[in-house]
């Protein structure tokens, strides 16, 4: 009956999806991983399916490739058929693996999630490449290789020659992906599936593949099943979207159509929680996002105020590198270089920018968990760079950091009710039953039950780790907390609360932040000031609206260009986005660095005038 | 019998020494291993047979005060060469071969390991091509060291010319490869595993050895040994059997080999310590005569000990066949031999009465003996061997009766025999009441081996605890008797006097306990011929009339 | 790489000569005397002047020194002379003669140069323990990487109590009961490794064969045991890794995923530990050679252990310790070069 | 306001947009590692007969009352009962269940007195090498100073031969060690040292493999940032995480110990003679392995076996303590 409706429809799709019901035996009994998800691809058309972790998005797009078995799944219902160019449709739930390997790789493109960890580290690029198609296409190698060049080049990589007899480490994480692109394109395969691909990149790199996508897709009519929970994205590629919640289709329709009309009331929700760069455009000051199903309507903007709480002069680190018979250092990494700024109490200050620009590292440098070479940092009249090794104990009283993964920040094997209370005996602030009552509290204060002061990180979700995190960073009553980021983990639903957990603290206790981020949306929504790094150096810094609604420097405004937006009628194009690779940061050890000098363009709105780089 | 015929009609002939050669020069190493192999290739002039009779080998008879060859004063000894001996290398064997031999165990650099031999030599002169006459300093009641039996073979003055003194080591070659005048010649010497020899074409002897090869393989342990010619058939000669009886009863089930055995002067002994080993004395004063020890001084006590053992047993579950109980130090030659069997029975109730008459009772009921706050505790050490095990552990039970405790201790016997002045576990510290071991003499003549109990000559600091005197025993008769029996030269008194002095340090004062006469046990394959056991010189002494029975 | 390998190289120099003052304070320390096995009847005074001779009276740096210079500097020109002489490779070079005359380092026992001896043990030592090692790792790496791949399936199961026996039982006890089944019962193998042995033809191949397959099989049930362990466990930390997904994703079969992409990656921890193993080789095994007879290095140094033969026992436990330091090193730079992720500056 | 809301299933919904709650009830960690071993079998029959050695060398005695040195020369070479199955004519006696030996001690008794003293050595060796390997492998992770140094030494000590060193510690040691612990006491020390001392390398590099790879783990800087102390990160944070693989060294420590030791009984430089562990039995018995196979076999099954229990224990144990086996 399916069948015959199927061909009878004006468009026949080359995917079609029915009740399908995944299961996995693990040693709790069988968890179902995907309960009953139906839905069709067509021809050259971008299905996106999003909704939050563990919805179930891999694992569907795994069944699709019969790639769950291997992970311990099974599938227990529905069909997966698959439209095959010269024969009847098959269903690829009963295919045997024979037939079933001849489809994939060949006939169905996977791209995977972790460019880091999605290619093999022992085999060069090339030989990764070409193993596909010297198996499905007979071609004899050096057929192959000029496969793989020409791929390469689909792909914009610079200098292809050389990318096929690299390793993949030897590659950025923006130039792996678009190598795993291309293996998963390598034989034109009619129906790609793309497992949130650009998750783990920069948002440059991450506009870059997205565009790639968008135009090979064009180019070549390829069917794409493109996965993500990041609404930006849906809404720069997708024609159709499908929205997961636990295993469950609950929703699907055209993109415009889900963005502004949504029907299903978590749909609402998620894109409630999306925050949406630009949303903040005419707020001179952060305010907690309004999110559905929480009980404070009232949302306050935070002020802060003007006293200056932190104070990082002429900071530089660099980390040398050593080499040469004798390990002399030969060369340093030039990681923070004269780097400036304030922090207000009561307000935040941001640090965007890319992946290796020294964000971490300038975070670090100020709690001195790495010694910079040389600056200032001075907290609240204490002079940080002048301590020895027991006053810089007790100046991190003041100060305290969060990190960005909450799955490794928190010792595994340590109850979390010790782990809050931890900073609290390492000092000594409290004794006895009051360091009980202190944690008690915190956990009321991030929102915890107190149920779970008893139990392990491995049995919380990673937003309850994050709180903990927090917990344990509010342990000492620090005036100022280094979110380095902090939310980058999470879920969108899950960050929104973070961050409205973030700014009540902040309203309430008066806490400077130092917020480190490499997402414009989120940064827009919680700072007060915002510095954008480059190469080490804050290239532009000012008052957050200002910089935002008016970048001066280059830098800053590519970056803004690159941001997706969580709107589909913004569609970026590709031929606006033109980045350059980040030279390096390693200079030889006599090479002597330009101080940093900026220019006043409005008031407190800083750009720098020598030459960073960009 | 078919033993008669070409040289080397019978092919090839397995020996198999749990000990492995390391060299083939008995000058500079003393190990039994080294000398035996040795005695295939090189030969002394004259060898000591079954009996313990003197054999000639490179000369025509060995010389006597009868036949004019050893001088009346018993100061000189005239050796005369065979006629046409040759070296395996075909040069002639001369008088100045027998000569240099003497240069080169005497050489004050070489660290000659039968120095001994050469001891008291004054000179060596050559009176011709063939004859060479020796001289000693003083008489010498026995003038065979020199040049007689398996320890003092003649090297080629040829091959050895270079290797004087402080030079010796550096001859590799030689030393592995030694010229000699013996049945068999080296082709391949691997030191510690492997020895390959063929027969000697210039052998002196027609039609003799009857093999035409040998492999001399070294290593591993008796056991593997006795399997491999009892049980396999490997190997068609194994060494030096020390095994349990009952395990080599069970291996010679094999069927493949028999278990020989001959009777030496090796005797199994408790040596009592006379001085204080305890601990609690400073370093320096341990076991020295400055302290007597607190109740081994005593004579019943000694006595007593000797009186709970069962010899008979001890042979039986040790040695059985190869084992005698015996109480004597000197065992044999028959001359010498005490006939003391006075210790054999063993009489717990005697033990306990005699210590209770001596006043060594177990007053604070601990099963322990004591008198003056002194208790009968005791520590007894010895070599780690499989059997010596078993000793301590029988002799601990029958101490335990006589109301006497008993620590055992096993040393590795490297540590125990290695004379390291720095080490607390040498036989010779003897930081212990107890300790057993086996010792015999060299030939037949017991005279050196009775004077090391001479007063004086025990281990102490001032000599680097170097000495032979175990027990530090010291007793005026016995020291006058020793000198006696140095003035003496005939047989007959002479035989008086050695027994007076074994009965004095076994039966008279209980300072050495014998226990147990160890005989040699070896092995041949059934089809080995020809082989007779020999205890007084190498046990390869014949090996140029072994042959093979039954092709 | 390379200035890492070199840098190494320079700074394994202290820590060996560091490891020789204290394997030779060790056995200077150690109890023992090489006249131990000299009988009793010899007399102490004789015993004195052969220790004499051995130079053992001198103090101990001057016996130091001497084993040093021996040892580093004259061995060297030994093994050149030889080489000029005799090898194939260098052979063509006039012969020279540097060592001509000079003391090399002398075994006590056997008045011989100690590396000649080594040398001549090296053969056997290298066939038995080689192959047992050879053979050990052949076993095992199938073994690993099925019960890698089918995780506690029955074969898995099996294999793991197979290898845990081999790894629990010791040689003295499997050799001697091998012994006793195959050589004294059934005759099939002899007991005695016979070191002269000469392969020349099939016969002779065969013999071979047969008198090393006991002692080869007892050591290489330790190796197989424990190297299907660390297989396995390699194995399975990467069966489960996202690459793995991507090449299936590719279409390859499971052979090639699984023989190709994994072990390619499973076998760079393994290598390592194979080469850090490589110098128990050398040192050969001390009750499996003395059990059979093989009379290898093993046995060569006990039975310089219980002759207390200071100077073979010291080069011994020396080049014993040179091969561990260098096969560490070696080890390390094997894992950077299979390992492209892995630089060493 | 919730103004929107107005269905309760959407209250749920909007709920579940927080985060999850865990799916179980809490449970202690020790449970699920426990729950995890407990499916191991391997590990289960191991880890069972184990206990079952351990509990019958120590209360054997009290059952079994024969003095283990007790000679008995009339009943010497009896042979277990079992062999009456097979051999209606052996030698044996119900007072000798398990035979006896050339000079008539009980098996029986010398079995669990000597499985007392492999035991002991096995466990106290096993400690001593993880106490000294952790402590080395930590030091050599953590402090970046004291790595190279370490780790040579760590080479030392591989290439350091055991005979000698424990010849060494016999002269050097025996003395002061039997007046303070009696002479009994005082080798089990030294046995037990050297081969303890001997023996901690293995563990010594896996643990500083671990520390190098936790201490670039973020909860590590974050212990840091919070002020505490390198010993108390060392305490508290690094060595609760390398707790498995110095769990497997251990299992593979005991068996080490155990077999090293009887290696050493076989070349002789043991414990003293009248002093049975299960290797010197062994070794003892190898000479009459044809005629009473039971004297080496018993002893050598037990040897075997023990080992092998303990090496399917470690087995259970890594997969139990690895969180990644036993999942979330
Ligand atoms: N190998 C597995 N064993 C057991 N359960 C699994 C396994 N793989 C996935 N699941 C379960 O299946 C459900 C869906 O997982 P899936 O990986 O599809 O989520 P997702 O939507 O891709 O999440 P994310 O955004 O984090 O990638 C989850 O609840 C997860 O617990
Ligand atoms: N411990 C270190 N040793 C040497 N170089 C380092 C070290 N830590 C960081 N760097 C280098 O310093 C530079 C800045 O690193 P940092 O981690 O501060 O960047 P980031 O902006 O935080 O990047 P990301 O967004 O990826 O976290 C990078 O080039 C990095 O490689
Ligand atoms: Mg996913
Ligand atoms: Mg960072």
């Amino acid at each position: 009956m399916l069948d015959q409706e199927q061909q009878t429809g004006a468009v026949h799709p080359i995917a079609q999806i029915k009740g399908l019901r995944v299961e996995f035996q693990t040693k709790d009994g069988p968890v179902v991983g995907v309960e009953d998800v139906s839905f069709d691809i067509n021809p050259g058309e971008t299905v996106c399916v999003v909704g939050e972790s563990g919805s179930g998005k891999s694992v569907s797009s795994l069944s699709l490739m019969r790639l769950v078995e291997f992970g311990g799944g099974e599938i227990t219902g529905g069909q997966l058929w698959f439209d095959r160019p010269d024969a009847d449709d098959v269903d690829l739930a009963k295919t045997d693996p024979e037939s079933m390997r001849a489809i994939r790789g060949n006939e169905i493109g996977m791209i995977f999630q972790e460019p880091m960890t999605a290619l093999n580290p022992v085999f060069t690029v090339g030989r990764q490449l070409t193993e596909g198609l010297r198996l499905h296409k007979d071609m004899t190698r050096a057929e192959a290789e000029a496969r793989a060049l020409e791929l390469l080049r689909e792909v914009r990589i610079p200098e292809p020659e050389r990318r096929l007899t690299q390793y993949p480490h030897e590659l950025s994480g923006g130039m792996r992906q678009r190598v795993v692109i291309a293996m998963a394109l390598a034989c034109k395969p009619r129906l790609l599936i793309a497992d949130e691909p650009t998750t783990a990149l920069d948002v440059t790199i991450q506009a870059e593949i997205l565009a790639l996508m968008d135009r090979l897709k064009r180019e070549t009519g390829t069917a794409v099943m493109f996965i993500t929970h990041d609404m930006a994205v849906v809404a720069q590629m997708a024609d159709r979207v499908v929205v997961m919640f636990r295993g469950n289709k609950v929703e699907e329709g055209p993109v415009e159509e889900i963005f502004e009309n949504p029907q299903h009331a978590y749909t609402k929700a998620l894109l409630a929680a999306v925050p949406k760069l630009g949303e903040m455009t005419g707020k001179p000051l952060p305010e907690p996002m309004k999110l559905l199903g929480t009980k404070n309507d009232e949302i306050r903007p935070i002020p802060g105020t003007d006293e200056v709480l932190l104070t990082v002069r002429n900071l530089t680190t660099r980390f040398p590198v050593k080499g040469g018979f004798f390990r002399r250092t030969v060369a340093n990494v030039h990681a923070v270089e004269d780097l400036s700024f304030t922090i207000n109490k009561g307000q935040t200050l941001s640090l965007v920018g890319e992946s290796g620009c020294g964000k971490s590292t300038a975070g670090r440098s100020i709690l001195r968990l790495v010694d910079p070479m040389s600056g200032e940092v001075d907290l609240d009249g204490t002079d940080i760079m002048a301590l020895d090794h027991n006053a810089l104990r007790e100046a991190r009283l003041d100060m305290q950091m969060i990190f960005q993964d909450p799955f490794a920040s928190l010792n595994p094997q340590m109850q979390l009710s010790d782990q809050v209370a931890e900073p609290i005996h390492n000092y000594g602030t409290l004794k006895g039953a009051a360091i009980q009552d202190r944690v008690a509290m915190l956990f009321d204060r991030v929102e915890l039950p107190r149920s779970f002061m008893r139990r392990f990180p491995h049995e919380l979700s990673g937003g309850q780790r994050q709180r903990v995190a927090i917990a344990r960073a509010l342990a000492l009553n620090p005036k100022l907390i280094i979110a380095d980021e902090a939310v980058s983990a999470l879920d969108v639903s899950v960050q929104a609360q973070v961050l409205n957990l973030m700014m009540e603290l902040q309203a309430e206790l008066g806490l400077s932040f130092l917020f480190i981020s490499h997402d414009m949306a989120v940064v827009e929504r919680v700072s007060h000031h915002v510095g954008v790094m480059y190469l080490g150096r804050i290239v532009e810094m000012g008052p957050r609206a200002r910089v935002f609604e008016n970048p001066q420097h280059p830098y800053t405004q590519a970056l803004m260009k690159a941001v997706p937006i969580a709107d589909p009628r913004q569609r970026k194009d590709e031929r606006d986005l033109n980045f350059k690779p980040i030279p390096s940061p390693i200079h030889p050890v006599g090479y002597v660095p330009e101080p940093s000098r900026y220019r006043e363009v409005e008031t407190g709105h800083l750009v720098l005038e020598t030459d960073s780089g960009y | 019998d078919g033993h008669e015929g070409e040289r080397g009609r019978d092919g090839q002939v397995n020996i198999i020494y749990w000990q492995a050669p390391s060299i083939l020069n008995p000058y500079l190493s003393g190990g039994t291993k080294d000398i035996e192999s040795a005695s295939l290739v090189i030969e002394p002039l004259g060898r000591y047979d079954e009996n313990g009779a003197l054999v000639p080998y490179l000369v025509d008879e060995i010389p006597t005060v009868e036949n004019g060859g050893v001088s009346a004063d018993l100061k000189s000894i005239t050796w005369k060469l065979s006629e046409g001996l040759i070296w395996s290398d075909g040069s002639p064997v001369t008088s100045a071969d027998v000569a240099f031999t003497a240069e080169y165990c005497m050489h004050p650099e070489g660290g000659c390991a039968q120095a001994a031999k050469f001891d008291g030599v004054d000179s060596v002169e050559i009176i011709d091509d063939l004859t060479v006459k020796v001289t000693f300093v003083d008489a010498k009641p026995n003038p065979y060291g020199p040049f007689m039996g398996g320890q003092s073979p003649i090297i080629q003055k040829a091959q050895f010319a270079d290797c004087l003194g402080a030079k010796a080591p550096e001859c590799t070659e030689a030393n592995f490869n030694p010229i000699g005048t013996g049945p068999f010649v080296v082709t391949d010497f691997r030191p510690n595993d492997v020895i390959q020899m063929v027969a000697n074409e210039n052998f002196r002897h027609e039609g003799k050895p009857a093999f035409a090869s040998l492999t001399f393989k070294g290593g591993g342990d008796a056991t593997a040994a006795g399997r491999a010619v009892l049980e396999t058939g490997e190997f068609d000669y194994a060494w030096n059997l020390q095994l349990a009886p009952d395990v080599l009863a069970k291996m010679a089930e094999g069927g493949k080999g028999v278990p020989v055995s001959a009777f030496g002067t090796l005797v199994e002994r408790l040596e009592m310590n006379l001085t204080n080993p305890s601990p609690d004395l400073p370093e320096g004063e341990r076991s020295t005569i400055a302290h007597p020890h607190p109740f081994l001084s005593d004579f019943s006590v000694r006595k007593a000990l000797s009186m709970a053992i069962d010899r008979e047993l001890l042979v039986e579950i040790g040695y059985g066949q190869a084992g005698r109980a015996t109480c004597n130090l000197v065992p044999a030659p028959a001359l010498y031999a005490s006939d003391n069997t006075e210790c054999l029975t063993q009489d717990i109730d005697g033990a306990n009465a005699l210590l209770d008459e001596a006043g060594w009772v177990d007053s604070d009921g601990d099963g322990v003996r004591d008198k003056d706050g002194v208790k009968l505790s005791i520590l007894y050490q010895t070599s780690t061997n499989a059997v010596r095990q078993d000793f301590q552990a029988l002799i601990k039970d029958w101490w335990n009766q006589i109301g006497v405790e008993t620590e055992l201790r096993n040393l590795d016997a490297s540590v125990f025999f290695g004379g390291d002045p720095g080490s607390p576990d040498t036989f010779q510290k003897f930081y212990a009441d107890v300790e057993m071991y086996a010792n015999n003499f060299d030939g037949t003549d017991p005279q050196a081996y009775l004077s090391a109990y001479r007063c004086g000559n025990e281990p102490k600091p001032a000599s680097q605890w170097q000495g032979e005197n175990i027990n530090r025993f010291c007793n005026e008769e016995y020291d006058a008797l020793l000198d006696e029996l140095a003035r003496t030269g005939e047989l007959d008194k002479r035989g008086e006097i050695a027994k007076r002095l074994n009965d004095i340090i076994t039966r008279e004062t209980m300072t050495i306990v014998p226990l147990v006469d160890r005989g040699r046990v070896s092995a041949h394959s059934n089809t080995l011929g020809g082989v007779i056991l020999n205890t007084w010189d190498s046990e390869l002494w014949n090996a140029a009339d072994w042959y093979r029975i039954g092709n | 790489m390379l200035t890492y390998t070199i840098r190494r190289l320079v700074l394994s120099i202290p820590t060996l000569l560091f490891i020789s003052v204290v394997i030779f304070l060790l056995l200077q320390l150690a109890p023992g005397d090489p006249m131990a096995q000299v009988p009793l009847t010899v007399p102490p005074e004789v015993k004195q002047k052969m220790r004499e001779a051995l130079g053992l009276g001198a103090p101990i740096h001057i016996q130091y020194w001497k084993w040093l210079v021996q040892f580093f500097w004259i061995e060297p020109q030994v093994f050149l002379d030889w080489a000029t002489r005799e090898s194939l490779l260098l052979g063509w070079l006039p012969d020279t003669a540097f060592a001509e005359g000079k003391l090399r380092v002398i075994s006590w026992q056997t008045r011989s140069p100690v590396m000649d001896i080594v040398m001549q043990r090296m053969p056997q030592t290298l066939w038995v323990v080689g192959m047992s090692y050879i053979v050990g790792i052949l076993i095992a790496l199938p073994i690993g990487i099925y019960s890698a791949y089918k995780q506690y399936s029955l074969f898995d199961q099996a294999g793991t109590f197979v290898s845990m026996i081999g790894f629990s039982v010791p040689p003295f006890f499997s050799g001697v009961l091998v012994i006793v089944i195959f050589s004294v019962n059934l005759g099939w193998f002899p007991s005695i490794y016979d070191t002269t042995h000469v392969v020349t033809d099939w016969a002779s191949f065969k013999v071979q064969l047969q008198q090393m397959i006991m002692p080869v099989m007892v050591l290489a049930l330790q190796t197989t045991a424990q190297i299907s362990r660390f297989m396995r466990a390699s194995m399975l930390d990467n069966l489960n890794q996202d690459y793995v997904r991507t090449a299936r994703a590719k279409g390859l079969k499971e052979s090639a995923v699984v023989l190709v992409h994994v072990l390619r990656n499973s076998m760079i921890p393994i290598i390592t530990v194979i080469a850090l193993g490589i110098p128990s080789i050398f040192g050969g095994a001390i009750i499996t050679e003395t059990l059979f007879k093989v009379n290898g290095i093993g046995q060569l140094l006990l039975t310089a252990l219980f002759a207390n033969d200071l100077p073979m026992v010291m080069t011994l436990t020396f080049i014993f310790a040179i091969l561990i330091v260098l096969f560490n090193l070696i080890a390390d730079v094997l894992y950077g070069i299979l390992d492209p992720r892995i630089r060493y500056d | 306001m919730t103004d929107q809301i107005t269905d309760p299933s959407e209250i749920e919904l909007y709920g579940a947009l927080k985060d999850k709650e865990p799916p179980k009830e809490p449970r202690s960690q020790w449970k699920d590692v426990w729950d995890q071993f407990r499916k191991h079998k391997g590990a289960m029959i191991g880890g069972g007969f184990l206990l079952f050695i351990t509990l019958a060398v120590l209360i054997g005695p009290l059952v079994w009352d024969v003095d283990p040195k007790k000679l008995d020369i009339r009943n010497k070479d009896m042979r277990p009962l079992y062999t009456l199955l097979w051999d209606g004519d052996a030698r044996t006696s119900w007072a000798k269940p398990l035979g006896s030996d050339n000079l008539g001690r009980d098996i029986l008794a010398t079995l669990i007195a000597g499985g007392r003293a492999s035991m002991a050595v096995g466990w106290t060796a096993m400690i001593l090498a993880l106490l000294i390997g952790t402590a080395v492998g930590v030091s050599a992770g953590y402090f970046k100073r004291l790595d190279g140094p370490l780790m040579r030494l760590t080479d030392l000590f591989l290439s350091l031969p055991i005979l000698p060193l424990l010849l060494v510690a016999v002269t050097l040691f025996r003395q002061p060690l039997r007046a303070n612990f009696g002479p009994e006491t005082g080798m089990f020390i030294l046995i037990v040292g050297v081969i303890g001392i001997t023996s901690w390398m293995q563990t010594a590099r896996i643990v500083r493999g671990e520390i190098l790879a936790l201490k670039e783990r973020e909860f590590i800087l974050a212990a840091r940032s919070i002020g505490t102390k390198p010993f108390a990160i060392i305490r508290r944070h690094l060595l609760p995480n390398v707790v498995s693989p110095i769990m497997v060294s251990a299992t593979l420590g005991l068996a080490t110990a155990i077999i090293t030791e009887s290696a050493l009984s076989f070349l002789g430089v043991g414990f003293p003679s009248d002093f049975p562990t299960w290797g010197k039995l062994l070794s003892d018995a190898v000479p009459r392995m044809e005629e009473f196979p039971e004297r080496v076999m018993l002893p050598g099954i037990l040897i075997s076996l023990t080992v092998l229990s303990v090496n399917y224990l470690g087995d259970g144990l890594r997969d139990a303590l690895d969180p990644r086996i036993r999942g979330r």
